[in-house]
């Protein structure tokens, strides 16, 4: 087993000192940051949408054959980009990878901000989002209840399942380490430390429940994870448009989420590599292995493409058809063209092992996934609706400025919830990293080459 | 209980405080805002809340004079339908009509009387002051008997109206009482008179015909009576369960009736009647037609050729045979003519052509053909219509200071003259004119004095429907509702005026109401003596409840022809105005299905009616062939400059595909600077550059007789419109039958086409 | 208890596709395409019998028009043998309607009459229906649309005025329906007799292109018509078992 | 309120070996706190068994049927036929059944895990705060002076780097 | 060194004493204005007493509301149906006084609506009362009523004095009854 760590001669106590840092130590470079992004978030996602519920949902791009527009991409892309972060997780504890326990808290932040982020945007999308409680299961005096028949109900149920899991789970995994801050800090952290970590001592029998626990949850939690795309892409599957009727689209949009997901992961880690100075716990090989995940997903992702096309030539019916070969050379072709690049042809730069441990390429590629997975969503959405049964119907759906802001202001709000979680939260795990290193010794190790086990 | 320190109580005593409030707003914000029954002081017999209430009553939007039924709930109108029990519309009625709604709630309507100051803008004034300026004037005038200086310039209405009308300029001693309206077909009355000796329009029986040929007369649309050919159209389609009729039309540009029709055959601009002509001595020529006056026609029509006309007419001559001889072998069939066909320079030559073909193969006093209509039963009233060169009569009186006081009724000359008749600068040169109408159109605005009228659906008044539907048809139009504003109905300001002028005992009723009960006698007199045992005031009860009176005396059958007529038979090639090699294109104005000859553009309903044709809505458009404008480099939405010898409009393309290549078409309604907010600076008004080009019998103006020239701007605007790909792309979403080797189940069936027509 | 017995009940009883044996009422539309002119008069009359408001030209410009019924266009062959087809187009009512299932809180599911219904007040507008609707006749008020005074005048009372964030379609005129149902239980009448309420854009029809009626009448005049060997339904090959037949159009 | 006997390891091994004398000593309820999970302690304190597989199993039982029952008896209490589909409707309430299984099996696994465990601490329990950075701390209790020093050898003997003597909560 | 949460729980005792300070206080201001600002009995221009008319002098309601019975809407009288027995009645009371004062200026008197449901809802008075349900089921025992208030039908069948009408109670009542489509939405919402 190799150690995460670049640097073999850090014990307990230096992990502990860096985290503790990271949370406890904050220069005025990370106030500008969270007002920086918070302001984004206030003037570019709350603002416009209190505009947008005001004046209606017309302040959108929306039309008639476009009745979804960028909303929903954006709700699949977050919906996508959590896939990895709580998944990947669950099935590298599961199967005991060592190098997942320096990153997997903060990609598992990653999952739980996007997932709220995606439920917002559930907001922003409806037209009436003061009535949103109508799709929830709760008695009231109409006698009325949500449509369980309803694929969006499905989605109601598994995101909200999904956002209890992965706040679970990871509050779960960090209540060792609450308990380590705790012992570090005074005052309001130290009350807000003393309530999450439940006053975790670390006994054996405290180390012995939480590891089954957390087993236990990392099993429900994969499946779940699974159906929560599943699902997602049921809301397109289960109508009869052209070119979104289709049964590959489970696993398709579980493929694409994970795909997106694990590059935002990428994208995460290089930046609280450099920015928390996090670089001897988050090294070239999470970049390695993440890059092989990645190279994987690519091809599976460009396959499952290929095979959509390929379903819809061969079906010979003339909408589906139509659909996509509007896909490829209609309206919004340069946006397919430029998917085909970022998402298929660009990651298979990674077949190359320096690529994939070279840290500002991998951070490029990782961004530019994720562009192209952002516009897989939109293409989805708008080539489909744009080009249905009836051709007297059909029409062009073009993104207003207020959904192309809300969409710049949901990254501010992912940031900031971000920011806000990295002074909270110990965004490495300590625990887990300590359990890959060498049993502390009173004098330090020599540095060595292979990695003790 | 842990302790609390006196600050820590404060603190939270305050807070409680402060919750208590909020709680407090929170209910009060909750509560349901205070709405109000404001009852009724007596309680009207008419009015029951929460019921409707339905009125009867005649639709004023185009000259077809359908009858309607308008819903009222609470005293406000709120659907109008077609009235069942009324022979033109039977319970039918098209956008337009049921568009009215928006001219009674029009938020653009003028609401009182009006003045221009000194400043030339508009002052409200009251309406003792507006009849007193206008009464004084006219009672001077009378006086000095000069009231020839007076002209009364009416939109085309019919029945009691137009005869107090009549009775108002005779009391003035003025012959300058003029009805008109672009869209009023001069020259299909003078074909007629010229061809049966009659001026009057005979009834065209659709509903029964087998064969229909339309030269040019979008029948479905806007000519004469939309909504009853409508009904003709489908009955004769679907309606008996052996037969299918069929249509076929002959236009440059297809209309709503081309779309409907079987067939559609281009023909040259102006060249339909030459069609008709070669039809006919196709007929003849194949021993189709055996009457004594053979000869005569033969003669008259030697030069009409299948081959001949085909080279005019750009018709091929095997379909010219073709056609003819379908339309002698099915009976009844039926050729009518009208539209563009009419306004060209050989447009009356044309419509007799049209009626000639009809008279060779017998359709004439025949069911399923051309059925005459008796006498209409309203008032007795002389020919009004003034064409164009009427028009310019007047413009070029006005110019010489022979008009002193112009009052103008619901027409809007200043939009439906090209302005080559310079009919705004003669309304300068007037000393007073006066304005009846609601709206503020493009005369209006130039008026001195507006004494705004009724709606149709606040005001009485009457209508005899021309042409009739082969028997006598007259309906009352009620007021359905209760004046909005403080306007008055047109016969009252006239009657009011009358007053002023001291004619009260020629024109004794106090209003119009009395006085269409008084002209209403009349009618009463023709009923049956079971009618007359009931006394008046039951038989105009019972006409206001059924909304439509009739009799069922038809017109006379018999017809024989004037010898003279047929020598002088022909019709010339069309003229046009302006060089065909600097004006390379045709250009075809058609009255928009929407908007009519502009009168709708006001109604925001009307403005988001797609064109059926093209789904465009908000403005114009110039149709083109598709080859032309491959050739011209142009797609939809690029702007083009449409100049003719007399102006010159930028418009957005639109390929039409169904559009000769040399013709463009554009339609008439948009193009308004005044008329307000809806119809305001909105497209372009193709009127504008039409060449005073005239039709020699009638003096009305040749409108598709204009050559225009087409360049590109190289600007492109959006298209507003509604639908998406207009080809079906092989979907078979509109499927069709019929033709030739479709198996169909025979029983019960209403669609096996019999009418074979070997093509 | 009774909440239990209720399940119970239902248990048995609601398993079975479909769940209704026979509507009360199975209101049908036919459309004749051969006697269509595309006049739109029943767009018209739709448009003020069921207070559908204008959007104005820059939101037509997007796309947002409001047509319960429209009139659909197709040309086919090219000049001079280009032919104009038009079929008017209005919510089908589907009996297996694809926009029914998706919608989470059920503003929208099929009534004993087997009508298509869209309930304006619980409506959440996630489009969701428009998108699965294959005909594309759900239309969304992306604004709360006014009425320049006082043409509010002309609103129909008995139809709702919907708000902004609301899905909308056309109902049949589900408030002539109810009326007419009215009427008839005040007469004692058992059922609405036929040709007795008639939506707008029928009751409007120039041609009388548009039939309406009750299916599950044998001798009513839309089922004379459906039976009609000319009558298919548009999209019928997504199942979606629609209540409006359209009549071939006769091409001779 | 007992005192106890603590002793800091540097390493999980001598620590381990110290919990084995104490509990060969006699001693009781010892404890081992550690920063990281140690693996082998089950052969020094015993086997444990956790309860938590019987919450997350009941629960996701019990999320099961009640995701059913939540979804067909809903529909059926005011019935609102779709797309001709049965009132219940099998494959989309197996859907939402699946979602509450989950969902309560989670949260089952979480009540599971916070009785189990004993937690949150309401009581001042003993606690040794190095054991949350990188000492491996033994704890046993003692009543009196004679028992803690027969730990404090033992634990000495065992390489105890400190021994000390804490006053804490019962559990 | 100190696990316990407790200390913690402590130090955020004043916050949650605040969080539910508030919480009572508002729940206590909405429960007053509720109680003792009744909205639902707003004061009339004319003291007009359902009590006097329909209780003492057993005046049945469709005397006055005669649209009840063909309309949906039950229908205000028209000031000439007051003035056409107070001509005669009472002639001399202040608030006839007041009446006689409207029917002078040919005004229309205000009244306020009590009985309000959403602009959503067409429900009809003609059905119901055809249905021969007693007025006093949805309205209350407005014959005792000096001043109309909101009241609504409980669940039970029992009145429910300033209670608004929800939803619920309409459709209890039709279940109840099992009205012909009584639980359509189609029925009420359209």
């Amino acid at each position: 087993m190799t150690t995460p760590t670049e640097r073999n001669d850090l014990g307990y106590n230096d992990i502990h000192e860096d985290v503790v840092r990271s949370i406890v130590k904050t220069g005025p470079k990370y106030y500008i940051a969270l007002a920086t992004a918070g302001s984004v978030t206030l003037l570019c996602f709350f603002f416009p949408w209190f505009y947008q519920l005001y004046y209606g949902i017309g302040a959108a791009g929306m039309n008639h054959p476009g009745v979804w527009g960028t909303y929903l991409s954006s709700f699949i892309f977050w919906i996508g980009l959590s896939h990895s972060g709580t998944l990947l997780s669950c099935v590298l504890h599961l199967t005991n990878s060592s190098w997942r326990k320096a990153m997997y808290r903060s990609a598992e932040a990653m999952t739980l901000f996007s997932l709220v982020v995606a439920a917002t945007y559930v907001m922003v999308h409806v037209g009436r989002p003061w009535f949103i409680h109508w799709a929830l299961p709760y008695p009231n005096q109409m006698e009325l209840w949500p449509n369980f028949r309803s694929p969006l109900l499905f989605d109601v149920m598994a995101i909200a399942t999904y956002i209890t899991g992965s706040t679970i789970f990871i509050y779960m995994g960090s209540i060792p380490d609450f308990a380590a801050v705790r012992d570090r800090t005074s005052g309001w952290r130290n009350t807000m430390y003393t309530l999450l970590s439940l006053g975790w001592r670390g006994t054996d029998k405290e180390w012995h429940r939480l590891h089954w626990a957390y087993t236990f949850l990392a099993v429900l939690i994969i499946p779940l994870a699974v159906s929560v795309h599943s699902i997602v892409s049921w809301d397109f599957a289960m109508s009869i448009v052209p070119a979104l009727h289709q049964t590959i689209f489970a696993p398709y949009f579980v493929v694409g989420a994970i795909y997106s997901g694990t590059a935002g992961i990428v994208t995460v880690m290089f930046v609280l590599r450099k920015t928390m100075g996090f670089e001897q716990y988050i090294t070239k090989l999470h970049f390695d292995n993440l890059g092989k995940l990645l190279l994987v997903l690519s091809l599976i992702w460009t396959y499952i493409n290929a095979v959509e096309l390929f379903t819809g030539w061969y079906s010979g019916s003339s909408e589906e058809y139509e659909a996509l070969g509007y896909k490829l050379f209609g309206f919004y072709a340069p946006l397919y063209w430029e998917m085909i690049l970022f998402c298929a042809v660009a990651p298979l730069l990674m077949f190359s092992t320096r690529f994939r441990t070279s840290f500002v390429p991998m951070l490029i590629l990782s961004i530019a996934i994720n562009i192209g997975m952002y516009t897989e969503r939109f293409l989805i959405i708008a080539t489909s609706l744009s080009r249905q049964y009836l051709p007297d119907a059909w029409g062009v759906y073009v993104p207003s400025l207020v959904e192309i802001s809300i969409m710049v202001g949901s990254f501010a709000l992912f940031t900031t919830l971000f920011l806000v979680f990295v002074k909270i939260f110990p965004s490495v795990s300590m625990y887990e990293v300590k359990e890959t290193m060498a049993t502390p010794k009173i004098e330090p190790l020599a540095p060595a080459s292979g990695s003790p086990a | 209980m842990p302790n609390i320190d006196r600050r820590e109580f404060l603190k939270l005593v305050g807070a409680g405080g402060v919750s208590v409030g909020a709680g407090f707003m929170l209910r009060e914000s909750t509560k349901h805002p205070r709405e109000y029954l404001i009852p009724h002081v007596v309680a009207p017999e008419d009015i029951s809340s929460g019921l409707s209430t339905w009125y009867n009553s005649v639709c004023s939007m185009c000259p077809a004079g359908c009858g309607i039924s308008v819903r009222t709930r609470e005293g406000r109108a709120k659907k109008i339908e077609g009235n069942l029990s009324h022979p033109v519309s039977q319970g039918r009625l098209c956008a337009l009509g049921q568009a009215g709604l928006q001219a009674l709630y029009n938020p653009d309507r003028l609401t009182a009387p009006m003045r221009r100051n000194g400043e030339g803008t508009f002052e409200e004034i009251t309406w003792e002051q507006g009849l007193k300026q206008v009464g004084d004037r006219l009672d001077l005038l009378r006086a000095a008997g000069r009231g020839n200086r007076v002209a009364l310039l009416t939109t085309g209405v019919r029945g009691h109206l137009a005869q107090l009308f009549e009775s108002f300029m005779r009391q003035l001693g003025s012959p300058r009482l003029l009805h008109y309206d672009y869209d009023h077909p001069h020259t299909l009355y003078a074909a007629n008179q010229q061809f049966f000796g009659e001026d009057r329009l005979p009834y065209y029986d659709l509903q029964n015909t087998r064969l229909l040929l339309s030269f040019g007369a979008d029948y479905l649309s806007n000519w004469i009576s939309p909504v009853h050919h409508s009904l003709g159209f489908g009955e004769s389609r679907q309606g008996p369960a052996d037969v299918r009729g069929r249509f076929v039309q002959i236009e440059p540009r297809m209309s709503i009736s081309g779309a409907a029709a079987d067939e559609w055959i281009p023909a040259r601009p102006g060249t339909e009647g030459i069609l008709a002509l070669g039809l006919a001595h196709h007929i003849i020529a194949e021993g189709n037609y055996s009457g004594a006056d053979r000869d005569a026609w033969m003669a008259a029509l030697a030069d009409y050729t299948a081959d001949a006309v085909a080279e005019q007419t750009g018709v091929p001559a095997t379909t010219i045979t073709r056609l003819a001889d379908s339309f002698v072998d099915t009976a009844p069939s039926l050729a009518i003519g009208g539209g563009s066909a009419g306004n060209h320079s050989n447009g009356v030559d044309t419509l007799v052509a049209v009626n000639a073909l009809n008279y060779l193969v017998g359709n004439i006093g025949q069911e399923g053909g051309l059925v005459f209509n008796p006498e209409p039963a309203g008032p007795a009233l002389q020919q009004h219509q003034a064409s164009y060169s009427t028009m310019l009569e007047l413009a070029e009186a006005a110019h010489h200071g022979e008009i002193d006081v112009l009052i103008i009724n619901g027409t809007n000359p200043v939009f439906t003259l090209p302005p080559t008749a310079e009919f705004e600068s003669a309304l300068a040169q007037i000393p007073l004119v006066v304005s009846l109408s609601s709206f503020l159109d493009e005369t209006t605005a130039l008026a001195d004095v507006i004494l705004p009228s009724h709606t149709y659906l606040e005001s009485w008044g009457d209508d005899f429907p021309e042409p009739g539907v082969g028997f006598s048809v007259g309906a009352v139009s009620q007021p359905v509702v209760s004046p909005l504003y403080n306007t008055r109905g047109t016969g009252d300001i006239i009657l009011d005026l009358a007053r002023r002028m001291g004619s009260s005992s020629v024109m004794p009723w106090q209003s119009m109401e009395e006085f269409l009960k008084y002209g209403w006698q009349r009618i009463y007199q023709r009923g049956d003596s079971q009618t007359l045992a009931q006394g008046f005031d039951a038989f105009w009860t019972s006409v206001l409840k059924a909304g439509a009176w009739g009799e069922t005396k038809s017109g006379n059958t018999a017809f024989s022809l004037n010898p003279d007529v047929i020598a002088g038979i022909g019709v010339a090639p069309p003229e046009f105005s302006g060089s065909e090699d600097d004006y390379p294109f045709i250009l075809h104005p058609y009255l928009s299905p929407n908007f009519h000859d502009g009168r709708g553009a006001n109604l925001p309903w009307m403005q988001e009616l797609p064109d059926p044709m093209t789904s465009i809505m908000y403005g114009s458009w110039v149709e083109m062939n598709p080859l032309t404008a491959q050739q011209m480099e142009l797609s939809e939405g690029d702007l083009v400059d449409i100049q003719s010898p007399h102006g010159q409009l930028r418009v957005p393309v639109f390929i039409y595909p169904a559009i000769m290549p040399n013709v463009i078409a554009i339609p008439i309604g948009q193009g308004h600077g005044e008329y307000g907010r809806y119809a305001k600076d909105r497209g372009v008004n193709p009127i504008q550059i039409l060449s005073p080009q005239l039709e020699p019998v009638t003096g009305s103006l040749a409108s598709s007789a204009t050559r225009v020239n087409v360049s590109a701007t190289g600007k492109r605007v959006k298209l507003v419109k509604t639908g998406g790909t207009s080809r079906d792309l092989g979907r078979n979403i509109i499927q069709t039958t019929g033709g030739s080797g479709v198996e169909v189940s025979s029983v019960s069936s209403n669609s096996i086409p019999i009418t074979e027509v070997t093509s | 208890m009774s909440l239990f017995s209720r399940f119970l009940d239902g248990w048995r009883k609601y398993r079975k596709p479909g769940y209704y044996e026979k509507f009360d009422y199975h209101w049908t539309m036919t459309v004749d395409l051969d006697k269509c002119t595309g006049c739109e008069a029943c767009m018209m009359a739709c448009q003020a019998e069921n207070n559908i408001p204008v959007v104005g030209e820059d939101e037509v410009a997007r796309g947002r028009e409001l047509q319960w019924i429209r009139v659909e266009r197709y040309w086919e062959g090219e000049y001079p043998n280009a032919r104009l087809r038009f079929m008017p187009m209005m919510c089908q009512h589907c009996d297996a309607a694809p926009c029914e299932t998706v919608c989470p809180v059920s503003a929208t599911y099929h009534n004993q009459d087997g009508l298509n219904t869209q309930i304006y007040n619980r409506c959440i507008g996630t489009r969701s229906c428009a998108v699965y609707c294959p005909y594309e006749v759900r239309y969304f008020n992306y604004y709360d649309h006014g009425w320049d005074s006082p043409l509010e005048q002309q609103l129909n009372p008995d139809v709702t005025v919907r708000g902004k964030g609301v899905m909308e379609k056309c109902t049949f005129c589900i408030q002539r329906i109810r009326q007419a149902k009215d009427l008839a239980k005040d007469d004692d009448r058992r059922r609405v007799q036929d040709g007795e309420m008639q939506p707008a854009c029928v009751q409007t029809c120039p041609t009388k292109a548009l039939v309406f009626g009750d299916r599950n009448d044998p001798e009513s005049q839309v089922s004379l018509s459906m039976d009609d060997p000319r009558s298919y339904r548009v999209l019928d090959e997504l199942n979606t078992d629609s209540s409006v037949f359209y009549l071939k159009k006769v091409d001779a | 309120m007992t005192n106890n006997v603590v002793g800091l390891f540097h390493d999980p091994e001598s620590a381990l070996t110290a919990a084995g004398e104490l509990k060969g000593a006699g001693f009781e309820s010892l404890e081992i706190m550690s920063p990281v999970p140690i693996h082998g302690v089950e052969k020094v304190l015993g086997k444990k068994k956790s309860v938590i597989k019987n919450f997350t199993f009941t629960g996701a039982l019990i999320g099961g049927m009640s995701g059913f029952a939540l979804a067909a008896g809903t529909a059926v209490l005011y019935p609102h036929p779709v797309g001709g589909r049965p009132i219940i409707t099998m494959p989309p309430f197996l859907i939402i059944s699946y979602e509450l299984t989950i969902l309560f099996g989670i949260l089952a696994t979480v009540l599971g895990f916070i009785v189990s465990s004993r937690l949150p601490a309401f009581r001042n329990r003993v606690y040794v705060p190095e054991a949350a950075v990188d000492k491996f701390v033994v704890t046993a209790p003692c009543d009196d002076a004679e028992h803690y020093q027969r730990a404090k050898a033992i634990l000495n003997a065992a390489g105890a780097e400190q021994v000390r003597k804490i006053r804490g909560d019962d559990l | 060194m100190n696990v316990s949460i407790v200390p913690a729980l402590k130090v955020l005792r004043p916050a949650a004493m605040l969080v539910i300070v508030v919480l009572v206080g508002l729940v206590l201001g909405y429960w007053a204005n509720a109680t003792f600002v009744p909205g639902d009995s707003p004061e009339q221009p004319i003291a007009f007493s359902h009590k006097i008319h329909a209780g003492d002098n057993e005046i049945p309601c469709l005397y006055c509301h005669t649209q009840a019975r063909r309309s949906p809407s039950a229908g205000v009288p028209a000031v000439s149906k007051c003035v056409g027995c107070h001509l005669e009645v009472a002639t001399e009371k202040p608030q006839i006084r007041l009446l006689m004062g409207y029917w002078e200026n040919r005004e229309p008197i205000p009244w306020i609506k009590v009985h309000d449901v959403p602009d959503f809802v067409h429900f009809t008075h003609k059905r119901h009362v055809l249905a021969n349900i007693e007025c006093q089921t949805c309205h209350g025992p407005v014959e005792t009523m000096d001043r109309i208030r909101v009241t609504s039908r409980a669940v039970d069948g029992s009145a429910q004095a300033g209670q608004p009408w929800k939803m619920g109670l309409c459709l209890s009542c039709h279940r109840e009854n099992e009205v012909e489509n009584g639980t359509d939405c189609w029925t009420c919402h359209k």
